[in-house]
């Protein structure tokens, strides 16, 4: 229990996290170069290509950073963000990306409604909402959405590149700023931690936390929609299922950023170390063609594993 | 009592991140006594009593019982020790029933199972020892009222026969009779040979009931006297190292015509208010006393918009009507604040640091459009800091490292910046040494002099006789008694609480 | 009874609402109140039954077990090995295939309880780890399971007696009273009896609430808390371990599915609410959630009797759980006092 | 059922999977028939068309007037749920029962319930591994030797005779995956050029399978050839993104890849497509009604296997330049009388935007 040194605790799990990345990229490249001789995971290029498709991931993790910081989930993620490229593409035309996005407006509405006014807890509700999602979308579409194909300005935003870049890491950088803005530079990012860490005394303080925690879900759901709206210029269409693959890894990517998953503490910074961990040991996973079950065990072991080395989680003595 | 004591530390020391909070303390204590323990907010006392019952571990110095060192490794060790804590926060379980509580540790058992009716036999019993005949073992904690979970709290310290008991503020929330009890129950466990340890905020508690005082400054233990040894003022000084004069800044004279700023015309709420009306002139500091649970709490709670289905009129400033929420409340015409009387759950983000919490009330205060200008928040958070005196390693620290004092002053520093016009005030000094106190209650005078207005509800009659400009007095929901100027008595209060006269003012 | 129901309201509530759920569909059914459509009906909720009691416990304490349906799976692909051969052989390979999931729960435990991590997240990964781990003992479905074992646990009492050939094939007289009732239904409610009731009422039983309702305050207690953080999620794996081996026995099969690991861990949650315990812990319990689940697939059975849409039937399913959830929200707009709201 | 000698009746439709497989009857019943399916998971588009081509199905006159109710009910990848729904549905008395299974084992019990209460059930798609009930399916192995014989008779006419293949996998740990996934592998064997085959996993789903392709490209650079199972539309997507040249493709019958392979087969993008077809239920639905009219069956039903390679597309035959790429063409089978075609279902449900 003496001083900690210089590192702050708040930066701990910064530093392992991108201590763990290095480590990554280096056990990566020494499988490559000893297998087939080259190292794809230091060109520029590949990891270009690896943060373009994390950049998917990335915005999704931050806007679930912010419903996490209030201590709730959203496990409405999947089914947000494949309603939203499945109305985009249907819209079609000039309207397609706002029509996206509203669809992540209106579910980040009902969301906040449900948790902050109904204060149905969070993990049921979105849970309910993500089913009513499919339902739609499975009744609506039956199978066939009228329209699939996604619209130049949403294959520009996932597909193109600027300046060597992919512009869907634009988007994710752009993303971030707001998210850090937000967080760090306005009263809303104030009030977040403070309901986050206890909402009976941020209430009692004449924050307005159901606004604040209906916010956080409309953030959400909004990186979600725009997730979705991007995924579905990537695949050039949109498709029942395309957000499955998504919910997880950006709660884990949270986490592993440091965020307390029961709210009120983490920095987006860390959120954002986390995705790009999580992208480059998907990839990493994939090139030594892993099979899926040491794969699901290497996850679990290094969620576990990070975690037990940010030593967080103070035992409760009080 | 030159035998061996029950309890002995030396050499102990503990700090928390850097912060010493207990450095090179010797303390012993005795079989057969009633054992005070005093000092200023931060000063240690709930870190001492922490160690002796195996909560914390001390860094550094040995703890012995009965002269034989031990090492408690957590509660459970300390309690089979004999050694029985009443924690300050108390330690009771709110989802389980009043019977579960008190047995907690080592219920009665059949065939190896927790036997229940055994359990309610034996919790009827020990809440009859502590004159709590009408709480009901099968009730919910969660649904007692605080003054009674208090009780069940020592009814559960006693049914563990301690030998050492331990009460930390521990009579904070209680009413007279109640302590009364207390007194009693002390007296007998100390002709059998228990050690109490008392500590409180409140020196004629203090007076009343111990026969020893150990004085702790600064993480330090500086004296160990027996009662009498010493006069309060000396006490006093060895606590907070300076003379306190008066407890209470000069009332200023009565005057009797103030522009209301809150109108109440009887106001009712469930079956907690029923038909409260007062008027709380500008400048006033009007007090609220009673006995625990006679409305005071829902009143407070009302004028900040908590409570839904009010029914009465309420005029706030020149016609404002009852807020709906606490936001409103805040940011009405005329700003209401409410000092909450749990600070740990309603006053404080815990582990938020003290900048934030200072500035959560405010935020649009330091900031223009929703973006924050960070040069204002630290001017305003350095304002907050000095004008409390609030005793802080850094802003940016956790509150939850504070003493329960100086996260006090947290509180209130945070509504001073929203500079309120009505101040609602529960039990603000819960827990609060006498300098501290002292400073709140010079605080309050200026601000009432500077045309704010506060209601002020205290369960300590003594605060209410030295600082209110008039006391009103809440029976059953209503308000039974109104006293101003000299008539604010103990006696007058007191019968007010009982409704002794059994009249309605 | 009146202050049973006020400190039970939840479970009150759930009580009434599946009674009501599960009367219509035999007064709709076919063959309503028949013991095959019983039988039917308890085999369909065994596995989710056990998995929901499963997650109650660590709810309980204030946690989330994320892994219960990755453990539940594990516990099947285990068993789809283990349960064939003498009745010694198919005793020891279920105490194996719940000793796998009691100590694959104790791990979660002391990863909670020592590594200081959230359950939440702890069992996000640890489930992958199970998951992974029955991918490894069953890369693809499969398995060999005593087909008397089958029969004789999927069925009424009756037809128990028959396949083994006691109590006079079924038609002994004293057995008579129960030979309608679902085997299913007796393991299921038999464990919550004998091993939940019980446990209960000790003193680490009672931590368990303690520490749900106010860590704080057990601790100060001296109430043994890591012991029953560790017991909480050890008793987790043992009752989804419990769904694994029931599940094996009644498929024959070990299936390492991802996806139906996943949606039993998220319908376990869901059965949990319904059966109003508090995601917040402190207070409910595990027969409450077998209720919650019993809810859950009762919503389900409708769509085999009613006309509906198929292409409509997730959509309604997701309006009734969102509604059913809801539902139990509107007594918020009855708070007077809205601190009651915010814990 | 009682086990009995062939030949079956219309074997132009019910044509049996080998010369050793059995034949199966029931005993004839009075019409119309109370028929079930109980589907598993529901939410991806193959699925949801099977759905509807069942709906469909059920309305075409052929069998409209054999069937008093027809009720369609999904359970999700819940093994106990869907046993259940069976169960129930055999509770209820219907007559037929058709299914895609969650797994391929664990249905002993409603096997036997069936069989006691003389239920045709029938299990299409994800078949059971028993011989117990009459099946429908087409050949996965046959599926995957012919995506990889076109293949490598596709390199060889191009004069490649060694280098990298690229193996798209389907969902592991399902039987379909395994069974393809083999076939391809052992017809990649049995050639003599000299292959490298690197597999990835694409879950059958567009996305993933776009991404790992993707990955696969950026670390090995070039393919000679890919064979996906499914998820087709990403592997294109992925080629093209990387700006791949055009190789040969083997992959499933989506709408969109077929698209790709007219558009781009001159280019080097020589596909062979073949589909698993929703279809399949209308197939099973046919079976399950001669079954109950007292017909031998051949036990286990095999449907032929859709193939068209980039020699026979034809715009509005079995490929539809103008409709989405995320529907499966192949969905009618002309000798069975089913012919419900992809377009007519999505003529169906209408255009609502
Ligand atoms: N866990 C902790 N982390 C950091 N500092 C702590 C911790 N616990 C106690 N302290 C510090 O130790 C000092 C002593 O605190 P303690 O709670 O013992 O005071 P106290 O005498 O009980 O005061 P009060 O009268 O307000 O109750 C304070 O300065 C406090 O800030
Ligand atoms: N969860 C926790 N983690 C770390 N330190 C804590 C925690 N809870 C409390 N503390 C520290 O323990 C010390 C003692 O706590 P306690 O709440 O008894 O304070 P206190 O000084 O007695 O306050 P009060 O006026 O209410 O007397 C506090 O100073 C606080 O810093
Ligand atoms: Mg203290
Ligand atoms: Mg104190």
């Amino acid at each position: 229990m003496t001083t900690m040194p210089q590192i702050r605790p708040d930066d701990r799990p910064l530093l392992i996290a991108f201590g763990f990345t290095l480590v990554i990229l280096v056990i990566g490249t020494g499988y490559t170069l000893s297998t087939t001789g080259t190292m794809p995971l230091l060109q520029p290029s590949y990891l270009m290509q690896q943060l373009q498709i994390g950049s998917f991931l990335g915005i999704c993790a931050a806007g679930m950073m912010l419903v996490i910081l209030t201590g709730h989930i959203d496990l409405s993620i999947p089914w947000t963000l494949t309603s939203a490229a499945m109305v985009a593409t249907s819209v079609g035309g000039p309207w397609a990306i706002p029509a996206g996005l509203s669809v992540g407006l209106c579910v980040g509405l009902v969301n906040g409604f449900g948790v902050s006014v109904l204060r149905v807890p969070s993990m049921i509700f979105t849970l309910g909402l993500d089913t009513v999602l499919r339902g739609l979308m499975v009744a609506r579409t039956g199978g066939f959405a009228p329209q699939d194909t996604a619209t130049p300005a949403m294959l520009y935003l996932a597909k193109a590149k600027l300046l060597g870049v992919p512009v869907a890491l634009f988007v994710w950088i752009a993303v971030s700023l707001v998210v850090t803005f937000l967080l760090t530079r306005t009263t809303f990012g104030r009030a977040l931690y403070a309901t986050g860490t206890k909402e009976r005394a941020a209430w009692l303080s004449g924050i307005r936390t159901r606004a604040v925690v209906t916010g956080a879900f409309l953030g959400s759901a909004l990186c979600a929609a725009l997730a979705g709206v991007l995924l579905a210029g990537y695949s050039a269409k949109a498709y029942q299922g395309m957000g499955n693959s998504y919910l997880l890894p950006a709660i884990a990517a949270v986490v592993l950023g440091g965020t307390h998953i029961l709210g009120g503490r983490g920095r987006y910074a860390g959120t954002f170390l986390g995705v790009v961990l999580i992208v480059l040991l998907n990839s990493i996973l994939s090139i030594m063609q892993m099979p899926e079950a040491f794969r699901q065990i290497i996850y679990g072991a290094v969620i576990i594993g990070m975690l037990l080395i940010y030593g967080r989680g103070t035992r409760v003595s009080e | 009592m030159q035998n061996v004591p029950i309890v002995e530390l030396s050499d102990v020391a503990i700090s928390f991140a850097g912060v010493k909070a207990l450095a090179g303390v010797d303390f012993a204590c005795h079989a057969g006594s009633t054992h005070a323990i005093l000092g200023e907010n931060g000063a240690g006392k709930s870190t001492l009593i922490k160690i002796i019952s195996g909560v914390l571990k001390p860094d550094t110095g040995t703890i012995a019982v009965n002269g034989s060192k031990v090492g408690f490794s957590g509660p459970a060790d300390a309690a089979d020790a004999g050694i029985v804590c009443m924690f300050q926060e108390l330690s009771l379980i709110p989802d389980l029933s009043v019977a579960d509580n008190v047995s907690i540790l080592r219920p009665p058992r059949r065939f190896g199972l927790i036997d229940r009716r055994a359990q309610i036999a034996r919790t009827e019993e020990l809440l009859a020892r502590v004159r709590c005949e009408d709480v009901d073992p099968r009730a919910m904690v969660r649904d007692l009222s605080l003054s009674r979970r208090q009780m069940v709290e020592v009814a559960k310290a006693l049914g563990r026969d301690p030998k050492v008991l331990i009460l930390d503020e521990a009579t904070s929330a209680l009413t007279q009779r109640d302590v009364e009890t207390i007194y009693g129950l002390l007296d007998e466990l100390r002709a059998d040979g228990v050690c109490s340890l008392f500590i409180s905020h409140r020196m004629h508690e203090v007076e009343a009931l111990c026969d020893r005082l150990s004085v702790f400054r600064n993480g330090q233990h500086v004296e160990t006297f027996a009662k009498g040894e010493r006069s309060d003022a000396e006490i006093v000084r060895l606590m907070i190292g300076r003379d306190v004069t008066a407890k209470f800044p000069p009332k200023p004279p009565i005057r009797a015509e103030r522009a209301p700023a809150v109108r109440l015309d009887d106001l009712r709420w469930e079956d907690r208010l029923k038909g409260v009306s007062l008027t709380l002139g500008k400048g006033e500091i009007l007090g609220i006393g009673g006995l625990d649970g006679q409305g005071q709490k829902e009143l407070l709670l009302a004028l900040f918009g908590v409570l839904k289905g009010t029914k009465g009129t309420v005029t706030v400033g020149d016609g404002d009507g009852l807020a709906t929420s606490p936001h409103r409340a805040k940011t009405g015409k005329n700003r209401i604040a409410l000092i909450p009387d749990d600070r740990k759950t309603e006053g404080l983000m815990l582990s938020l640091s003290i900048a934030d919490n200072i500035v959560a009330a405010a935020l649009d205060k330091v900031a223009s459009g929703g973006v924050i200008d960070p040069g204002r928040l630290d001017a305003a958070v350095r304002d907050g800091i000095a004008r409390l005196q609030i005793k802080a390693g850094s802003p940016a620290h956790a509150v939850r490292t504070l003493s329960g004092g100086n996260q006090q002053k947290v509180v209130l520093a945070k509504w001073l910046m929203i500079a309120p016009d009505v101040i609602l005030m529960n039990d603000p000094t819960r827990g609060i040494d006498v300098g501290t106190k002292q400073e709140i209650f010079r605080m309050m005078r200026t601000l009432a002099d500077e045309g704010k207005s506060i209601l002020f509800y205290s369960s300590d009659y003594a605060e209410l006789i030295g600082c209110a400009d008039r006391v009103i007095v809440l029976y059953d929901g209503r308000v039974v008694s109104e006293l101003t100027g000299e008539a604010i008595t103990e006696e007058a209060i007191v019968a007010a609480s009982l409704n002794l006269k059994g009249e309605v003012a | 009874m009146t202050r049973w129901i006020a400190q039970n309201r939840g479970f009150a509530a759930a009580l009434v609402l599946f009674a009501a759920l599960y009367f219509s569909y035999h007064l709709m059914h076919p063959r309503g109140f028949s013991t095959a459509v019983l039988v039917q009906n308890a085999n369909e909720l065994v596995a989710i039954g056990f998995v929901a009691m499963a997650q109650t416990v660590p709810v309980l304490l204030g946690g989330l077990d994320l892994s219960v349906g990755a453990v539940m799976t594990l516990a099947a692909c285990v068993a789809s090995w283990l349960l064939d051969g003498t009745p010694a052989q198919i005793a020891l390979g279920m105490i194996a295939t719940l000793a796998v999931g009691a100590g694959f729960g104790l791990m979660n435990g002391l990863i909670v309880v020592y590594g200081r991590l959230q359950p939440i997240i702890a069992t996000l990964a640890t489930g992958a780890i199970a998951i992974g781990l029955a991918l490894l003992i069953r890369p693809n479905p499969g398995g060999n399971v005593d087909g008397d074992l089958n029969w004789a646990l999927t069925n009424s009492v009756y037809d128990f007696a028959e396949t083994y050939g006691f109590a006079r094939g079924g038609d002994a007289a004293w057995l008579q009273p129960f030979v309608n009732i679902p085997v299913p239904l007796i393991l299921l409610f038999g464990t919550a009896c004998l091993v939940w009731l019980p446990f209960k009422r000790t003193v680490t039983g009672r931590t368990i609430y303690a520490i749900g309702s106010a860590e704080g305050a057990a601790y100060a207690s001296g109430l043994p808390i890591d012991r029953a953080r560790i017991a909480a999620f050890t008793l987790a794996g043992f009752f989804a371990a419990c769904g694994g081996l029931y599940l094996a026995i009644q498929t024959s099969t070990g299936n390492a599915d991802v996806v139906q690991a996943g949606a039993y861990t998220l319908n376990s949650i869901a059965a949990v609410v319904l059966g109003g315990t508090a995601l917040l812990g402190g207070t409910g319990g595990v027969i409450a959630s077998i209720l919650g689940a019993m809810i859950l697939r009762a919503v389900s059975f409708y769509f085999r009797i009613l006309d509906i849409d198929p292409l409509l039937q997730p959509l309604i399913e997701g309006i009734v759980l969102l509604t059913a959830v809801s539902a139990v929200a509107f007594r918020t707009f009855g708070v007077k006092n809205q601190l009651e709201l915010f814990r | 059922p009682a086990v009995v000698s062939g030949p079956g009746a219309q074997p132009e439709c019910f044509a049996p999977w080998t010369e050793d497989t059995k034949y199966l009857q029931w005993p004839a019943k009075e019409g119309p028939y109370q028929i079930a399916v109980v589907n598993g998971f529901v939410g991806n588009t193959w699925r949801i068309q099977m759905v509807k081509t069942a709906k469909a199905y059920a309305e075409d006159p052929s069998v409209k007037d054999k069937i008093s109710e027809f009720k369609v009910v999904s359970t999700g990848t819940d093994a106990p749920a869907q046993l259940g729904a069976i169960e129930d549905f055999i509770n209820q008395g219907y007559d037929a029962i058709i299914t895609i299974a969650v797994a391929p084992t664990g249905f002993d019990r409603v096997i036997r319930l069936a069989d006691k209460n003389d239920v045709v059930l029938v299990p299409f798609d994800n078949v059971l591994d028993t011989d117990a009930v009459m099946q429908v399916n087409e050949d996965q192995l046959a599926m995957g030797k012919k995506w990889g014989e076109f293949i490598l008779g596709e390199l060889d006419a191009m004069g490649v005779d060694g280098g990298k293949l690229l193996e798209v996998r389907g969902l592991a740990g399902n039987s379909v995956d395994r069974d393809r996934s083999q076939a391809i592998n052992d017809a990649i064997a049995a050639d003599d050029g000299n292959w490298e085959v690197i597999s990835v996993v694409g879950n059958w789903d567009d996305g993933t399978t776009q991404k790992v392709v993707a990955d696969a490209i950026a670390v090995h650079g070039q393919f000679d050839a890919v064979i996906g199972q499914g998820g087709s539309n990403g592997i294109v997507q992925a080629l093209k993104d990387a700006g791949h040249p055009w190789v040969p493709v083997a992959g499933e019958s989506e709408n969109g890849f077929r698209k790709a392979i007219a558009e781009y087969s001159d280019e080097g993008l020589k596909g062979i497509s073949i589909g698993q077809s929703p279809g399949l239920v209308a197939v099973a639905m046919k079976a399950a009604i001669s079954a109950l009219e007292g017909n031998p069956m051949p036990q286990l039903i095999s449907v032929p296997l859709p193939v068209a390679t980039y020699k026979d597309l034809a715009d509005g035959q079995n490929f539809w330049s103008e409709l989405p790429d995320n529907f499966f063409t192949v969905n009618e089978f002309p000798p069975c009388g089913v012919n419900i075609s992809g377009p007519a279902i999505m003529a169906e449900t209408g255009d609502d935007s």
